[in-house]
């Protein structure tokens, strides 16, 4: 059972009270009408599934609540930061001194 | 015109209670009950309605006789009144900034207190509830069990549960459970 | 390489079983090949060994990062059944079966296919319409599969609760004769053996770190800890990995890999006489050989490569056990370990060309692709030799995910494993 | 000495761990005396029984080995009745209470005379891997004889057959720090850890703390003796009331982020435990550090027939003796490379023991060892080995000679204790993702880095003397060191491992004893081709049994690296898996068994239904009531009666386990446009609306009624079984995709029971009972809503229907649902209308062609497939699904859809799930065209009626297609999917 730091009640909890909500920043484009078969099928389909650092969506399910993001790595399960939905993507740079 | 009894309110686990050497558990008796959304200035506004500020910070809770304002999400709290009717708390109109929903019948509540309360709630909970991590007027949604509960704590050896009607027998019969180990 | 058989095996017998050769060479790798599989599980070695034997390729390497059968191959709770809903899988996983029957024969190697019966139970009205719905298309598909009462399927696996008064009572049980289990590393090891014996290079510990291609695109070899290795195909069976490899050659795929766990008991004398699965309350179990029961447990929520799992997976689905089998509550748990499964968004297999040119892969099997090992392997070698799928496998597309085609056992309601 | 049976092997004065009062036990039916503190086997031994066992696959006789968890010869079944048995329990571990009763395993008639024994004498057959090499002719024969004959021959003890009638418990732990073994590591550093207030929990699987203290009481710390040292540091812990205490309990698995598992035994010491006592509570402790003190395990010698009753761990000798005051023999060998089988010998030298020999393997041995076995008369061979031993089901003679094969001897022994060395345990470390490290100088696995919070120290972390331990201890508990006088500390360095002599090549000399594993097998495994030691594992099934290779893993490791020709660290460690020890499901489990393994749901009307004679059915955790027979009916008469009572009186019905959602705020109807395929934008408030929402790949997601109470209002209906998945649907596109949007969702769920009243009396049932609502047909048409009083309480009342009479739904707050269901009844009964179940509900709903998402939909079936393209507001920008509904193959024609389907034989009645053809002459595999999604009688209509999936379905209508059963064709014609008053006058009424 891992523990997970909630951005929102801005303490670690049990994994117990979460779900996992898959990859974080897709983005549902405004214009998905217009969308290609190909977009769709990457948006809804295809997965990064990285060994290693994956950035992915919690729910503070039995909790707040709340949807949030995090980053993970997948080999140690150790999650190197967490934050709000909505906040951008850590940037590459960001994301490497968080490994250090 | 017919009407049924309806000056009672009734639940799967009304009168239930229980009692030993560490811990006493019971079934509360009803009470009142919003689901309040709001934004923060939604959230002021109603304090100022209820005369009792709601939480800002995450895990606590405010109350004030009979009332109780829980921090369950940063947009959601659950107001608890023992005594009065929802007609009292319910706020007259609607507005953008919140949301009140009456919840009163979603949930029954159970007094857990004595010496091995935490005991009794740890067999299930896997929170740290110990005084430190969980301080008295702490209160959070979160698991027991299978079921999805409230927890208030309301002192050092005593804690409220809230969960919803359907699951309070499988909740009661966790909690008699957990009270059978309480002392270890 | 020497036939196994009961006068060799009485002739080492009496000489301390001095006589006996390696079962597979360990070669260094060669400059290049004309295939090279990527991961020596049961689906690759297979894979290789089709190859050889029904399309003539001569020169195949098979590289694999540990050692050979060590992946989900040597980890699974080897539950072998065919009774599927779709026409293409059940055409492909009876074709799986098919192979089974024959394949200790064939490999010259005991797999020790067991086919005591595979039951699934049905614990409300909305999984007994779904049995039902099995069986008549398994029917006309000629896939055996049939249903049993309560009480019946209590005599065919007599531990089970089926009392009324349980929690998720058991309203009957669709059962699968023909379906079982095989001895997992059995399975490896016999494929490698004869795989080895036509010349098929197994090299282990050679971990595939990149995919070589041309300018104008297609596969040239792959990068691996023991140096480049030159190929005209190359053919992905990495199964948890696949997405790692497939990203080194650009293409991103639709999978996800969880961590699956799975658990032994101690070894008890027989007591559990055929294989039975409860998707319902999640609970999957038989008793091998050895004796330890076998319980298959279920998948952690997130995304892990830790060959590891949770804690509260166990409990949930011993929980499941002892619910229905209240008398194993005193056996005791010996060992438990994780795998690591590519699912894919309709939890049925890719079986494919892909876009580029001259690599193939194979994936996606989830939590339930031991039964179809040799099929699986069966067909990938045709559409490897023939750079064209096999009519079996001609629907388990990567453009699926594209056009929607779906092969979606999870949505109708059937079980992965 | 005693006469036999009587305890002859004890040794007064001796043994720390055991009491005066004397308690009886049986073994395979003999009565035994033992004393109070015993062990199992300490007390068979006290009594000169050695032979405790059989091995798993040749059948031998064998005896005890260890005195600790590693024991893999001595298991037994034990039994407190006909439900507490329980299969392989360590005799080294169970604690004797009176009136225990211990059976052998795997043997039959007698663990004396064991016909499997058979085996041994076949064992040239019996190889590793010989499985994989035979039995393979002719196929048949495997099912029927050689697989069952190879089942029974394995599996050691019996499985209960009963119910486990005890008590698990659970219990999740928060705490500062965890120490992971109470020896004399541990307990150091839980008595430094005290002093800074944190709260600490110390575990150790024993009934004692102390580790080796107890058992080498030679050792002073301070002047005391380690049991005397031992029991003041558990007193002074114990009086302190942030240090937790818990003995027999194990720590058996390091899981992620420092959790820990414990698995802590509680009665099964016990005679006769309160029959409500728990047995096992699981403790799922999550510490801020985890100070892992787990000791090291001695390893046996491999040399041929090592495996004789008799031959056993020298530190398991030195713990019966000092333990519980039993001699393992009367003239008692010893094999060794390392020092600690010397105090061993030793010891029992001082009680009178005879020591006919030391066979030391190493050639430099420290004088003062020498000095002292030549004052004890111990004669010491070095440079030696054993070559092999003598005896049937006792050991009665060894035999060794120089490492050159000189001066070969044989001499009669009952006993002979080994030791090949300390083998840290580094179980827990490496389950916390830790890697070990080889030290070459000392020629085992060590601790590396750790990769959670967690530090190994004493000898689990290779540290050999108390000194170093214990400022291991003040390290890593961040204290200042503190000084200790130690005397008489034994060296556990050095040792061997592999087999010796040539032990590899003759005979049987056991690596893995429980698993029949030689040295030979190891050496066919690399011969075959296993080369690496995963293969070798699995190939020979070294270390895989029921101790996990505690004793065989480095032995394995080392023959196989020996003639691999590599490094041991270049062949590698197999990995270590939780449970440390074999644990009971049951304690996994705990509490979660019957009512309490998952919550059973009930409606607030429930127990009137019960009260009333229904059957319920389960739908997901919630029971229904199914049907309500009357006396004599059966489902099918009472369900037909049921509907025909709706059609022609009305029905009441429980709908409240429907879920329910609040959607509020400005922008509530904005919201739905997107979750729906329906527009929102033209429903007024009052009105009521049937909606169904996709997930974004365009398949039915789920449906219901949505009911506008006001502009910012609407009260959702989901599915049952769909509640919580459509509130978390909702929630994630409100949360993470349309944040600005100004809409709370809440779940009512619960808040409402829902009593549905049906049929055309449906009006004049309940008019009475509502107040504050002008409920006739004009002011209150099909599919209004509005909030009124019902019985007096504030209630949401919807005209709406599900079987397509004139109905409502009332909606009362749940505490008061029953009441207003009894007010509700009383006006129903006497009018002649019933209360009807779930099964007669989806007769009627079927009968006008309403769908069950779940049932008739799939999650392989669009809106348009189930002819709901009605429900679709194609002009809507966006909808969620509404691109995925584009998709090519969701816009192919010839998709399956929804149609009607009628038996050419009315009376006829096709199987939910039946399989419909065009052409049911075709071969197999037949081409399948669709499915029946839902089937029933129609007793309103004569008939009966289905509803289907097919290719094309629209386009078939009037056409006859097929069933084909197993026994029958049954033909059918396709038609509309409404049976039952299509032009749907009757809801109007
Ligand atoms: C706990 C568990 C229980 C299961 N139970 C069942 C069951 O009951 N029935 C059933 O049918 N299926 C079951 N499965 C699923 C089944 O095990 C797999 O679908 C199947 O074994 C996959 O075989 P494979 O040969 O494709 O993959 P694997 O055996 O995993 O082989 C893939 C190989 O690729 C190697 N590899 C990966 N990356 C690289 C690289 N970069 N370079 C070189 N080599 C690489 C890996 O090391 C591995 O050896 C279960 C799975 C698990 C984990
Ligand atoms: N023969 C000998 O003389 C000999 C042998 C071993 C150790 N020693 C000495 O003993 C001292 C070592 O002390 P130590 O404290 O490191 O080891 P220890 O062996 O004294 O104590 C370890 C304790 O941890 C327990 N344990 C192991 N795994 C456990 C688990 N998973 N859960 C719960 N309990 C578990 C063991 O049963 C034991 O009681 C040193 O002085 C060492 O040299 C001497
Ligand atoms: C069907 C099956 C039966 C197994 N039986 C045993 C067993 O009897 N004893 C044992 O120690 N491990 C057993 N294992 C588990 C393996 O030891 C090992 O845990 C598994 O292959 C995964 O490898 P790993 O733990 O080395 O990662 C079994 C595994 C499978 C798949
Ligand atoms: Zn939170």
């Amino acid at each position: 059972m891992l523990v997970i730091h909630c951005p929102y009640c801005q303490a670690d909890r049990p994994e117990l009270e979460f779900a996992n909500a898959g990859e974080a920043h897709i983005v549902r484009p405004d214009n998905m009408a217009e969308m290609t078969d190909a977009e769709f099928e990457k948006m809804f389909f295809v997965r990064q599934n990285p060994k290693g650092v994956n950035l992915e969506r919690w729910r503070h399910i039995h909790g707040c609540g709340r949807f949030f993001n995090a980053i993970r790595h997948t080999v140690s399960d150790k999650f190197l930061k967490v934050y709000k939905a909505g906040e951008s993507r850590p940037s590459d740079a960001e994301i490497a001194e968080l490994m250090k | 015109m017919a009407k049924a009894n309806v000056a009672t309110r009734d639940n799967p686990t009304s009168g239930n209670r229980l009692a030993n050497a560490s811990v006493s558990i019971e079934s509360a008796p009803p009470a009142s009950r919003i689901s309040f959304r709001a934004t923060p200035k939604g959230a002021k506004d109603f304090g100022k309605t209820l005369d009792l500020d709601l939480p800002v910070k995450p895990g606590q809770s405010t109350s004030k006789s009979t009332l109780s304002a829980l921090w369950i999400g940063p947009d959601e709290w659950l107001i608890i009144d023992t005594k009065n009717p929802i007609d009292k708390l319910m706020p007259r109109r609607e507005n953008a900034n919140f949301c009140a929903t009456d919840i009163s019948h979603r949930n029954v509540a159970f007094i857990v207190s004595g010496n091995g309360a935490e005991n009794t709630l740890c067999a299930s909970c896997p929170r740290d509830l110990s005084l430190s991590a969980f301080p008295v007027g702490s209160a959070s949604r979160t698991i027991f069990g299978k079921a999805e509960v409230v927890l208030l704590r309301t002192g050092k050896t005593s804690f409220r549960l809230e969960c919803w009607r359907s699951f309070s027998p499988y909740v009661w019969d966790l909690l008699v459970d957990g009270a059978h180990d309480a002392h270890i | 390489m020497r036939n196994f058989n009961a006068l060799n095996l009485a002739r080492e017998a009496l000489r301390g079983h001095k006589g006996w050769g390696q079962q597979w060479r360990n070669p260094e790798p060669k400059k290049s090949y004309d295939v090279i599989i990527v991961g020596a599980g049961g689906h690759g070695l297979g894979t290789a060994y089709y190859l050889a034997k029904e399309h003539g390729v001569k020169n195949i390497a098979v590289l694999e990062k540990g050692w050979l059968g060590g992946g989900n191959t040597g980890r699974n709770t080897t539950i072998i059944r065919s009774n599927y809903l779709y026409d293409e899988s059940a055409g492909l996983y009876n074709h799986a079966l098919n192979l089974w029957e024959n394949l200790s024969q064939e490999l010259n190697y005991n797999v020790m296919f067991s086919q005591r019966g595979v039951m699934m139970l049905a614990h409300n009205v909305h999984d007994v319409q779904s049995a039902q719905r099995h069986i008549h298309a398994n029917r006309l598909n000629g896939v055996d599969n049939e249903w049993l009462t309560p009480q019946q399927a209590k005599d065919y696996c007599p531990p089970l609760n089926i009392s009324k008064s349980s929690r998720y009572p058991v309203m009957g049980a669709a059962l699968q004769r023909r379906g079982g289990v095989a001895r997992h590393d059995a399975v490896a090891w016999g494929y490698a053996r004869q795989a080895s014996a036509m010349g098929v290079d197994i090299i282990q510990n050679c971990e595939v770190t990149g995919i070589n291609r041309a300018t104008s695109g297609e596969v040239t070899g792959v990068e691996t800890t023991k140096g480049p290795i030159g190929a005209k195909q190359v053919g992905i069976v990495a199964a948890g990995h696949t997405s790692v490899l497939m990203e080194m050659a650009g293409v991103q795929m639709p999978l996800e890999s969880y961590p699956l766990q799975a658990l032994v008991s101690e070894p008890v004398k027989p007591v559990f006489p055929c294989v039975a699965m409860s998707n319902a309350v999640h609970a999957y179990i038989s008793q091998s050989d050895k004796g330890e029961l076998v319980i298959g447990a279920g998948t952690d929520s997130y995304l892990s490569y830790s060959q590891t799992g949770s804690m509260h997976i166990l409990q949930h689905t011993l929980d499941a056990i002892i619910e229905l089998y209240p008398m194993f509550n005193r056996m005791k748990m010996l060992r438990t370990w994780g795998g690591i499964v590519d699912v894919t968004p309709d939890r049925s297999p890719i079986l494919a060309k892909t876009p580029v040119k001259g690599l193939y892969v194979n994936c996606g099997w989830g939590t339930g692709g031991f039964k179809a090992t040799p099929g699986s392997a069966n067909v990938f070698a045709h559409t490897i030799a023939k750079d064209e799928p096999h009519s079996i496998n001609a629907g388990f597309t990567l453009e699926r995910f594209r056009n929607g085609r779906l092969i979606d056992e999870a949505a109708a309601a059937a079980v992965a494993h | 000495m005693k006469p036999s049976g009587q305890q002859q092997f004890r040794v007064p004065g001796r043994g720390s761990r055991i009491g005066a009062r004397s308690v009886s036990f049986s073994f395979d039916g003999k009565a035994y005396e033992a004393l109070e503190g015993d062990t199992l086997a300490s007390a068979l031994l006290a009594n000169g029984v050695h032979l405790m066992g059989r091995s798993f696959k040749y059948h031998r006789p064998r005896g005890v080995l260890a005195a600790g968890v590693e024991e893999s010869n001595a298991l037994m079944q034990i039994s407190r009745d006909s439900a507490r048995t329980t299969p392989n329990v360590r005799a080294s571990v169970q604690e004797v209470y009176d009136g225990l009763q211990a059976q052998s395993q795997n043997r039959f008639p007698t663990l004396n005379f064991d016909i499997g024994g058979i085996n041994n004498l076949l064992s040239p057959f019996f190889a590793a891997g010989f499985y994989y090499k035979t039995f393979k002719w002719p196929a048949a024969a495997w099912d029927k004889i050689y697989e069952p004959f190879i089942r029974r021959a394995a599996g050691l003890g019996q499985a209960p057959a009963e119910e486990d009638p005890d008590r698990y418990s659970n219990r999740f732990a928060h705490c500062d720090v965890l120490i992971i073994g109470g020896g004399a590591a541990g307990l150091m550093a839980a008595k430094l850890a005290t002093r800074k207030k944190q709260s600490i929990i110390i575990c150790d699987e024993n009934p004692q703390f102390g580790g080796w203290l107890l058992s080498d009481t030679d050792i002073r710390i301070d002047g005391k003796s380690g049991p005397d040292w031992a029991a003041e540091a558990v007193a002074e812990l114990a009086a302190m009331d942030n240090v937790r205490l818990l003995n027999r309990t194990t720590g058996i698995g390091y899981f992620q982020q420092n959790m820990m598992v414990l698995n802590q035994r509680i009665t099964e010491h016990q005679s006769k435990p309160a029959p409500d006592e728990t047995r096992e509570r699981m403790w799922q402790v999550r510490a801020g550090k985890i100070i892992i003190a787990q000791g090291a395990i001695e390893r046996h010698m491999v040399f041929p027939d090592n495996d004789r009753p008799g031959i056993m761990q020298a530190s398991a000798a030195q713990s019966f003796l000092n333990k519980y005051g039993v001699a393992v023999g009367s003239q008692i060998a010893v094999y060794t490379a390392c020092d600690t089988a010397y105090a061993a010998a030793f010891d029992l030298a001082e009680e009178g023991v005879n020591i006919p020999i030391i066979v030391e393997h190493r050639t430099d041995i420290a004088d003062d060892l020498l000095a002292q076995a030549n004052e004890l008369g111990i004669r010491v061979i070095t440079g030696a080995v054993v070559e092999g031993t003598g005896g049937k089901l006792r050991i009665n003679s060894v035999t060794f000679a120089k490492q050159n094969g000189n001066d070969r001897e044989t001499i009669d022994v009952d006993a002979l204790i080994t030791s090949a060395g300390w083998t840290p345990s580094l179980h827990l470390y490496s389950q916390s993702r830790g890697k070990p490290q080889w030290d070459e100088d000392t020629q085992r696995f060590l601790p590396g880095e750790s990769p959670q919070e967690c530090v190994s120290i004493g000898a689990c972390n290779g540290t050999d003397d108390l000194a170093d331990i214990f400022a291991e201890a003040a390290k890593c508990t961040g204290s200042r060191a503190t000084k200790h006088v130690i005397e008489d500390d034994v060296s556990t360095m050095g040792g061997l491992i592999g087999a010796t002599g040539s032990s590899a090549d003759k005979g049987k000399a056991f690596v893995d004893f429980q698993n029949d594993v030689t040295a030979k097998d190891i050496a066919l495994a690399v011969r075959e081709g296993m080369h690496s030691i995963e293969h070798v594992k699995r190939y020979t099934t070294n270390g895989m049994a029921t101790d996990q290779g505690k004793l065989s893993n480095m032995h394995g490791l080392a023959i196989a690296s020996k003639l691999l020709k590599k490094p041991i660290p270049a062949v590698g460690l197999t990995t270590f898996r939780p449970p440390y020890t074999p644990t009971t499901f049951g304690s996994f489990v705990g509490h979660s068994r019957g009512n309490l393994f998952d919550p059973t749901r009930q409606t607030p009307i429930h127990a009137w239904a019960d009260e009333n004679g229904a059957e319920f059915e389960p739908v997901s955790q919630w029971q229904r009531a199914w049907y309500f027979p009357r006396s004599g009916e059966d489902m099918h008469q009472a369900v037909d009666r049921e509907c025909q009572t709706v059609r022609s009186v009305a029905g009441v019905f429980d709908a409240s386990t429907l879920g329910k959602i609040e959607v509020v705020g400005p922008d509530a109807a904005a919201f739905m446009n997107i979750i729906y395929t329906n527009g929102w934008d033209k429903l007024k408030p009052g009105r009521a609306k049937y909606g169904i929402m996709c997930r974004e790949d365009g398949f039915i997601y789920d449906d219901g009624v949505v009911g506008k109470l006001s502009n910012n209002r609407f009260h959702v209906t989901t599915t049952t079984g769909g509640a919580p998945r459509v509130l978390n649907h909702m929630e994630d596109y409100l949360q993470t995709e349309f944040p600005e949007m100004r809409v709370w969702l809440t779940s009512t769920s619960e808040q409402w029971a829902t009593i549905a009243v049906q049929g055309p009396k449906a009006r004049e049932i309940i008019e009475p009972l509502v107040n504050g609502a002008d409920i006739s047909n004009e002011k209150f048409p099909h599919m209004s809503v509005v909030e009124c009083k019902v019985c007096g309480v504030a209630a949401r009342l919807f005209r709406i229907s599900f079987t397509g009479e004139l109905g409502f739904e009332i909606n009362v707050p749940a505490d008061h649902g029953r009441a207003v269901w009894e007010a509700v009844w009383a006006r129903a009964e006497p009018l002649g209308a019933c209360a009807y179940g779930t099964e007669a509900m989806h007769v009627m709903r079927a009968e006008k062609g309403y769908i069950i998402v779940g049932q008739d939909t799939d999650g392989t079936v669009t809106p348009y497939d189930a002819g709901l393209s009605w429900a679709i507001a194609k002009a809507k920008p966006d909808f969620v699904g509404k691109r995925g509904l584009q998709r090519p193959d969701l816009m192919s024609e010839g998709r399956r859809q929804l149609v009607g389907l009628a038996t050419k034989d009315p009376s006829k009645v096709l199987e939910e799930g039946a399989q419909i053809v065009a052409d049911p002459t075709r071969p197999i595999p037949m081409k399948m065209i669709g499915f029946v999604t839902s089937s029933y009688w129609s007793g309103t209509l004569g008939k009966s009626i289905a509803l289907a999936l097919i290719e094309d379905g629209n386009n078939l209508i009037g056409k006859s297609l097929y069933a084909p059963m197993a026994d029958e064709v049954i033909e059918v014609e396709v038609t509309g999917t409404v049976f039952y008053d299509t032009k749907g006058e009757r809801l109007h009424g």
